[in-house]
């Protein structure tokens, strides 16, 4: 049964061969019952086998699709395997998805089977099972709350498992079926079908065949020199690429370890528990993390306080140059030496990334200073430009020379050019077969000759790295023809632990305004320490010395602005503190958080008027809804304030002239 | 700071109920104990041995059989002297029987003694509670003072009415009596020490730790889930002064090398209540904390005018250490309650967090 | 290959007595404190596997009667069968042998312990290493502690309090003690569980939430229950029988809406004088 | 047979011999219980107030007479030292409030105990370092308390009763009196009484806690004054006299920790019994110093009877 590394072109083979050069490696951990209990390779491949032996017992096929909808445990990971390796496609889903969502992805993916976690998943799919007419089987792994409902379609995952490993033992063929089913399979076939949550109009099925992702993690693993040694923490959506991709795809190529968390609210202990060595993260995950720095360091003595901030100084000045190779003196580095004793050290060690080797962020792009703080603290932080289309790598930020505001170079075996309107196209192994049942769509995404339109757009700098500006439909001008970048101002914005998320305007208009929502947890955590009482978040949010705070953020985002030549005329004239938080509930968010700008320009549309018709206050309705599915209405009378705009600093006027 | 955690994970209970759960605490403890068991012996005078090392360990040892009582099962007693009593001259009885009893038996034996009187004085504390247990600790402790005065039985008819601890050998060393020397006192006791700490630690993580615990925190509910309030009570009167009898035998065997009946009286016992008081009820740690603090303190009193060239004479010099002792009692009752084991904890647990207030 | 158990080892244990039979029949109790009478004469039977409710305003007796069940009081009159056993009086911790645990009106938690020692002291009954195994720790006593942790593990999981594991009760919100409560009365594994006021101070989230894990209780793990409460409402939903007390007097026998609609029970909650 | 005899038959066959004698014994035992009820009563009065096991109270005795020696030795005349030492116990009231209580109010009982007894040694060691640790004289003449004795001749036998401790027992009575009166009818009183049932409602009085919790630190001091007169007048003055604090604690374990008459009664009860018993059982049997144990091991068996003590109130356990 010995594999070589150039026959391997699946998963299941992958899964096959792991079993035999990492046996008794581990390949999964999950937080549970108070310990991480953990799989090795070959206990994984007999879980893995188990379950497939099972779901083939009650009517999986080749080619059947099935939805995968729930947290990142193992079992839900040991589905994608168990389900490939019958020649089967999985479809992971968002598990917080409401029905609606859930439904229209059911049904246009023509899932057959569905493998989910527990009770509100299966009631979910029960709820709108009858729109999604091949589903026939549903497999849950948390049997709570589930015994008195009717099983005859319904599994647990306990009871396929079961069947499956009660085959292989009794029956001498399965075995070996099974593996000459995995031979079957092709690096051409379809690995997964992931749905983008796309900020306008339906989700579309992106289709990846195994190809896409087995040579994405090869050369990923290239380039990070990732091997069976790296741990990882699991946490991001399954039906997110970068987890497919990071957790399933690259584990099983380099053989490395995946750790599940115990629950959401037990993320940053099990992290600290687990320690990852290879890490990714979205920005917002980041940015949360430094908030709660910040928030926690608030309390801390005085002399502690004053510790912190002054090393964080040195870290700020010199940090990233000693991570970049840079030469240093020798009384910065004892410093900076000190330094990593007495904060940096602990701090890394408080986020759980003592052990980090190399770390991505992805999915949007980094506000800079919150990329350097990380950096600086000796952490191997880099960016990552990719996207569900291309099997996530575009361009990645190369260990050593790293610039915040660019998104590196072109990634191994990728081609980049960037096109007349400016926008970045790529053509690499990892491009996606087609959108699912959306040929129109394949093809305007994607030329005859292979090249992909990312949407973006962008432009290299003189070191041949990829900066990108902004969405390439997002990008606009200002009705003096000046540049507006809405992404670049909301990133400025965001940098401020305060402010959650910004929306900014100005294309087609006189100058640029901005809504923003406060985070509550840093923002309540200041009123609380002001003896500001409020009841609720709208409250917060409207409260006199809130807006106070909030403008003094952006006169210096605005300060900011000014010093860059392409964006000083886009300096933000007008704010106003948005009455609720954004949520993707209400579709003002995707499900992966990112601003729907225009669904909010639609939906806040009199906000907008009042930010350029010069009133000082607005009342407006909206409607929200709420976590059970109900809706209700909120109102507010909502301020606006002016914010002051700076000159543009005169040697910069002489830069942009020159 | 110095605590990283971050990568110390637990893949089995085996694992998670380790003694030291945490990599860095196993690390502080292995080198606490090179310098116990090295550095020490090595630099040491005899003084140090006499007036610090050893009697830091006895008391130690005697307050955490004070503590199983008090900090982990909630029963007061006021009468730890009386029980070493029991102890020592239990093992002197045994020893003057059975002149070729191997020491270490004798005393493992002898606390057994103090083990049983135990029990029997803790029978009211199936009927009484609080303060009024506290008292009834005290009829043991006169009752049994009184006792070694007046029944000379126990002291072999000496008409000095004291009990001499003869010369004993182990293993071709003499251990106790005039002729043994400091280091070699100082390693028998150590490693008893060690020995029941380690004891101690195991009972009291495990199930018989959570069923004292329980009475202590609550002994209705503790009833109520099934604990023998009986049982449980008594099995803590049993095992502290099972170790607090082992203390007693060490007390005159291994450091004293003589006693008379009044040694074991009330001082005798405030002195072990304030070592795990200040240690911190309910903790291990806390006795050993208590106990340096304590021993040291008188020491360093007489120490520092000596220094500063300022000769106080002996009376003078007992009268400050009584005084200041009471002063930081009362300071430490008001800066924490909890003991100096609580405070380490606050520490470790500062570690742990920093750069983090919290 | 990893053995991950599925909530299937905590069940109620059989106890001889088939569901829907009498498990517990209390039979003509009469309890006095020095004269003042707090419960007159009163029979109630609970059924195997059922959601057994007791209620009525304050001062009615129930928590009364619930010390009576689990022999904290002795009652002067009448007797108790359970489980086809006849008694008048026992210890406490002789009740929690014959397999009945209860929690308490006002959290009665081992303050000084973490949430994991508390539900572990539940199963203190059910461990039986002796002290020189203690002594040793590893071994028998090693085994026997991890065996019991599984245990508490899934009661720990069952319940939703994974965050607060190792965190001394003393400083959980009220709502989560009451929970951890509930954990330490399913880790003695009991045939009838009492339950005194189980949602008493808490909010209308907390409320939902303990709802459901009584329910997942009784209906998981086949537990039978018996509970005081003072909110109807969630009574109502809950309980597959009421009977109503009343100034030491059973007033209302029956299922909930029948006990809703009964003239005496809205006298008694309305406060009319007897 | 001898044995049973000499327990059961002898002692009451001696008593009834002797008349005068057992009279005599009585006495002496009665003169020790005033001592312990007046001792107890100080711990009764903190531990109503504030719920502290006050075990500093026999030290403050030895520490009153200390200082009232003391100050007579160093020439203050001995009227004038009086409000002198009282003076000084005020102080002493004040200070353990300031220092020590208002510190640790709300904290667990065992921890204010704990610190009764850091008092304790602070106070010895601070009374040895000013005054000396060697035994002093307690100045009755100068007191002008009588010295003499009056002798009867009952049953034609021969009693003597020393004035000073007959001085002591009229003394006793009247400070009790006047103590049960001011708890009964002042407004202190009353608040003090309070206190020990519900903070709240003893605030509502009016007066602040840390007054009443003086207020009765100082009382205690008086009364601990009184005692230790008394006492240093029998036995001398030096910190061996701390002892009796010892002797104090069956008698409120006999008595329960909040009754003032359990205290009184307790305290009578205790010395009596104790004398008696040394005299005919112990010095006889047991080689004698019986005293050293024997008012425990009698609390202690009456315990096992009534735990909460012979005038402490039933407890009822709720849950």
């Amino acid at each position: 049964m010995a594999q070589s590394r150039a026959s391997t072109d699946t998963f299941a083979k992958y899964l096959l061969l792991n079993a035999e050069r990492f046996r008794d490696r581990p390949a999964m951990r999950f937080k549970d019952y108070g310990i991480w209990q953990s799989w090795t390779w070959a206990e994984q491949l007999d879980e893995v086998r188990a379950l497939a032996l099972g779901l083939q017992s009650i009517g999986l096929k080749r080619g059947d699709k099935v939805a995968v909808i729930g947290s990142n445990r193992p079992r839900l990971y040991w589905s994608f395997a168990a389900v490939q390796s019958l020649g089967a496609v999985p479809v992971p889903v968002y598990a917080d998805s409401v029905a609606e969502e859930m439904a229209y992805v059911l049904d246009h993916a023509e899932v057959k089977f569905a493998v989910v976690e527990d009770q509100e998943q299966v009631d979910k799919v029960l709820s709108v099972a009858d729109r999604v007419p091949a589903l026939t089987e549903l497999i849950y792994d948390e049997p709570r709350g589930l015994k008195d409902y009717d099983h005859t379609h319904l599994h647990a995952y306990q009871s396929v498992r079961e069947a499956g490993l009660k085959r292989f033992s009794e029956d001498a063929d399965a075995g070996p079926a099974w593996l000459a089913e995995i031979e079957k399979g092709r690096g051409d076939d379809l690995s997964v079908i992931l749905y983008t949550s796309g900020t306008t109009g339906r989700p579309k099925g992106v289709m990846l065949s195994q190809d896409n992702f087995v040579r994405s993690a090869i050369n990923g693993n290239a380039f990070d020199k990732l091997d069976e040694n790296e741990t990882i923490i699991a946490y991001l959506p399954l039906a997110w690429v970068g987890d497919h991709l990071f957790s399933y795809a690259q584990s099983y190529t380099a053989g490395f370890c995946v750790a599940c968390p115990e629950s959401a609210e037990t993320i940053n202990e099990d992290r600290r528990e687990i320690a990852p060595t290879y890490f990714f993260a979205p920005p917002r995950v980041f940015e949360t993390l430094l908030t709660s720095i910040m928030v926690r360091m608030e309390d801390a003595g005085r002399l502690k306080k004053w510790m912190f901030d002054h090393f964080l100084a040195h870290a700020s000045k010199v940090g990233e140059r000693l991570l970049n190779g840079d030469a240093v003196g020798a009384w910065d580095r004892l410093k900076y030496a000190i330094g990593e004793f007495a904060v940096y050290g602990p701090l890394k060690n408080r986020m759980g990334l003592s052990r980090m080797r190399v770390g991505y962020t992805a999915g949007e792009a980094i506000g800079p200073e919150l990329f350097s703080f990380y950096r600086s603290l000796g952490l191997n932080l880099k960016q990552l430009y990719g996207q569900t289309e291309a099997t996530v790598y575009i361009t990645a930020q190369a260990d050593g020379k790293i610039r915040p505001d660019t998104v590196g170079l072109p990634s191994p075996e990728v081609e980049i050019k960037i096109a007349d309107t400016g926008e970045v196209m790529y053509r690499s192994p990892g491009v996606f077969v087609g959108y699912y049942k959306n040929a129109e769509a394949t093809r305007e995404t994607k030329t005859e000759d292979g090249w992909v339109h990312t949407g973006d757009a962008g432009f290299f700098d003189k070191d041949g790295q990829l900066k990108i500006i902004d969405r390439a439909k997002d990008v606009g001008k200002l009705s003096s023809g000046a540049l507006f970048a809405p992404k670049y101002i909301e990133n400025t914005l965001k940098f401020f632990p305060d402010i959650k998320e910004a929306v900014a305007f100005g294309h087609g208009r006189e100058f640029c305004a901005a809504f923003i929502n406060i985070d509550l947890a840093a923002v309540g955590s200041w009123a609380e320490r002001n003896n500001i009482a409020y009841a609720s978040y709208q409250e917060l949010a409207n409260h006199p010395r809130v807006y106070e705070t909030i403008a003094a953020h952006v006169d210096e985002a605005n300060r900011r602005l000014s010093r860059e030549p392409l964006m000083a005329a886009s300096q933000i004239k007008r704010f106003l503190v948005l009455h609720k938080e954004l949520d993707a509930d209400d579709g003002e968010l995707t499900r992966t958080q990112k601003v729907r700008r225009n669904f909010i320009a639609e939906r806040y549309g009199e906000l907008i008027e009042a930010l350029y018709d010069g009133s000082s206050e607005k009342s407006v309705e909206t409607q929200v809804t709420y976590e059970d599915g109900r809706k209700g209405v909120i109102r507010a009378t909502v301020r606006i304030v002016d914010a002051k705009v700076h000159d543009v600093p005169a040697e910069i006027m002489r830069e942009a002239a020159e | 700071m110095f605590y990283r955690t971050a990568g110390q994970f637990k893949t089995s209970y085996q694992a998670d109920h380790a003694l030291f759960p945490v990599r860095q605490d196993a690390i502080l403890l292995a080198v606490i104990l090179v310098f116990a068991f090295a550095v020490f012996p090595l630099t040491a005078s005899e003084f140090t041995f006499r007036a610090l090392l050893i009697p830091v360990l006895i008391y130690s040892l005697a307050a955490l059989g004070l503590n199983i009582l008090t900090g982990y099962a909630g029963q007061l007693s006021l009468g730890t002297g009386a029980f070493m009593g029991v102890g020592a001259y239990a093992c002197y009885k045994l020893i003057s029987i059975f002149p070729e009893m191997n020491i270490v038996v004798a005393i493992a034996l002898s606390g057994f003694f103090s083990a049983t009187v135990g029990v029997i004085f803790g029978l009211p504390s199936l009927r009484i509670k609080g303060f009024y247990l506290a008292i009834a600790t005290l009829a043991a402790q006169f009752f049994l003072v009184w006792l070694f005065q007046k029944w000379s039985w126990l002291y072999n008819y000496n008409a000095s009415g004291a009990i001499q601890v003869p010369n004993i050998n182990l293993f071709g060393v003499t251990v106790a009596g005039p002729r043994a020397s400091a280091i070699v006192q100082y390693y028998f006791v150590l490693s008893v020490v060690c020995v029941m700490t380690v004891f101690a630690i195991n009972i009291t993580r495990g199930r018989i730790g959570r069923m004292w615990k329980a009475v202590r925190d609550m002994d209705i509910a503790a009833e109520l889930v099934g604990i023998n309030l009986m049982r449980t009570k008594l099995m803590a009167f049993f095992v502290s002064s099972y170790v607090v009898g082992i203390a007693g035998a060490l007390f005159v065997f291994l450091w004293r090398g003589a006693a008379e009946a009044n040694l074991f009286d009330i001082p005798l016992s405030f002195r072990v209540l304030f070592i795990a008081i200040i240690g911190g009820l309910g903790s291990v740690l806390g006795n050993f904390l208590g106990a340096i603090l304590i021993v040291a303190l008188p020491v360093i009193i007489s120490a520092v005018p000596r220094a500063l060239g300022l000769p106080l004479d002996a009376a003078t010099v007992e009268h400050l250490n009584i005084m200041i002792i009471g002063a930081l009692i009362i300071t430490f009752l008001i800066v924490e309650p909890h003991g100096l084991a609580r405070f380490w904890a606050m520490i470790r647990e500062k570690l742990i967090l920093w750069p983090f207030p919290h | 290959m990893n053995p991950r158990p599925d909530h299937t080892q905590l069940v109620a244990p059989e106890d001889g007595i088939a569901k829907g039979d009498v498990l517990l029949d209390v039979r003509n109790v009469s309890l006095s404190f020095g004269g003042v009478k707090a419960i007159t004469d009163i029979s109630l039977n609970v059924l195997k596997g059922e959601i057994r409710a007791i209620i009525g305003p304050n001062g009615a007796g129930k928590t009364s009667m619930l010390n009576v069940i689990n022999g904290f009081y002795t009652p002067q009159q009448g007797t108790i069968v359970f489980r086809g056993k006849e008694r008048r009086s026992m210890k406490p911790h002789e009740a929690v042998g014959q397999g009945i645990a209860r929690t308490f009106q006002n959290v009665a938690l081992f303050k000084g312990m973490s949430t994991l020692d508390n539900i572990m002291a539940g199963r203190s009954v059910m461990m039986k290493r002796n002290i020189g195994w203690q002594m040793l720790w590893h071994g028998p006593a090693l085994r026997e502690e991890i065996e019991h942790r599984e245990k508490v593990e899934e009661i720990i999981d069952f319940l939703e309090i994974q965050h607060i594991r190792r965190t001394p009760v003393g400083k959980l919100p009220y709502g989560l003690q009451k929970r951890v409560e509930l954990g330490r009365a399913l880790a003695m594994e009991p045939s009838l569980l009492l339950l005194d006021e189980p949602m008493a101070g808490m909010n209308l989230e907390e409320k939902e939430d303990m709802s459901r894990f009584i329910i997942d209780v009784n209906q998981q793990r086949g537990t039978t229950i018996a509970l005081i409460e003072h909110d109807m409402g969630v009574v109502m939903d809950l309980s597959d029988r009421v009977v109503v007390l009343d100034y030491g007097k059973k007033i209302a026998d029956g299922p909930p809406d029948e006990v809703k609609n009964s003239q005496d029970v809205i006298d008694a909650y309305l406060g009319v004088p007897h | 047979m001898d044995f049973l005899n000499g327990i059961l038959v002898k002692p009451f066959a001696d008593m009834a011999a002797a008349p005068d004698f057992l009279l005599q014994v009585l006495w002496e035992g009665l003169v020790g219980g005033v001592l312990y009820a007046l001792i107890a009563l100080g711990f009764v009065l903190i531990y109503k107030s504030s719920r502290i096991f006050n075990f500093a109270q026999g030290i403050m005795v030895v520490f009153a007479a200390l200082t009232l020696v003391g100050l007579h030795e160093r020439g203050v005349p001995a009227l004038f030292a009086l409000p002198l030492t009282l003076l000084v116990m005020l102080a002493l009231a004040m200070a353990i409030e300031r220092v020590v209580l208002r510190p640790l109010v709300n904290q667990p009982d065992i921890i204010l105990f704990m610190a009764t007894i850091g008092i304790t040694m602070f106070l010895i060691g601070f009374g040895e370092l000013i005054f000396g640790g060697e035994n002093k004289v307690m100045i009755t003449r100068e007191l002008m308390i009588p010295t003499d004795s009056f002798i009867f001749e009952p049953f034609g036998g021969f009693v003597s009763i020393e004035q000073k401790d007959l001085t002591a027992v009229v003394g006793a009575v009247f400070l009790v009196i006047g103590l049960l009166v001011f708890l009964n009818k002042s407004k202190i009183g009353r608040a003090i009484r309070a206190l020990g049932d519900d903070h709240q409602a003893a605030l509502s009085v009016g007066i602040s806690l840390s007054t009443i919790w003086v207020i009765v630190w100082f009382i205690a001091g008086v009364i601990a004054l009184a005692t230790g007169i008394v006492w240093g007048a029998r036995a001398g003055v030096s910190f061996a006299l701390e002892v009796i604090a010892f002797k104090a604690l069956p008698v409120l374990m006999l008595g329960g920790l909040e009754s003032v008459m359990g205290a009184i009664i307790g305290g009578l009860a205790i010395g009596i019994l104790e004398k008696v018993f040394e005299i005919y059982w112990g010095q006889p049997l047991l080689g004698g110093n019986t005293e050293a144990w024997f008012a425990y091991v009698l609390a202690l068996l009456v315990l096992l009877f009534r735990p909460q003590g012979l005038f402490g109130e039933k407890i009822i356990e709720r849950v």
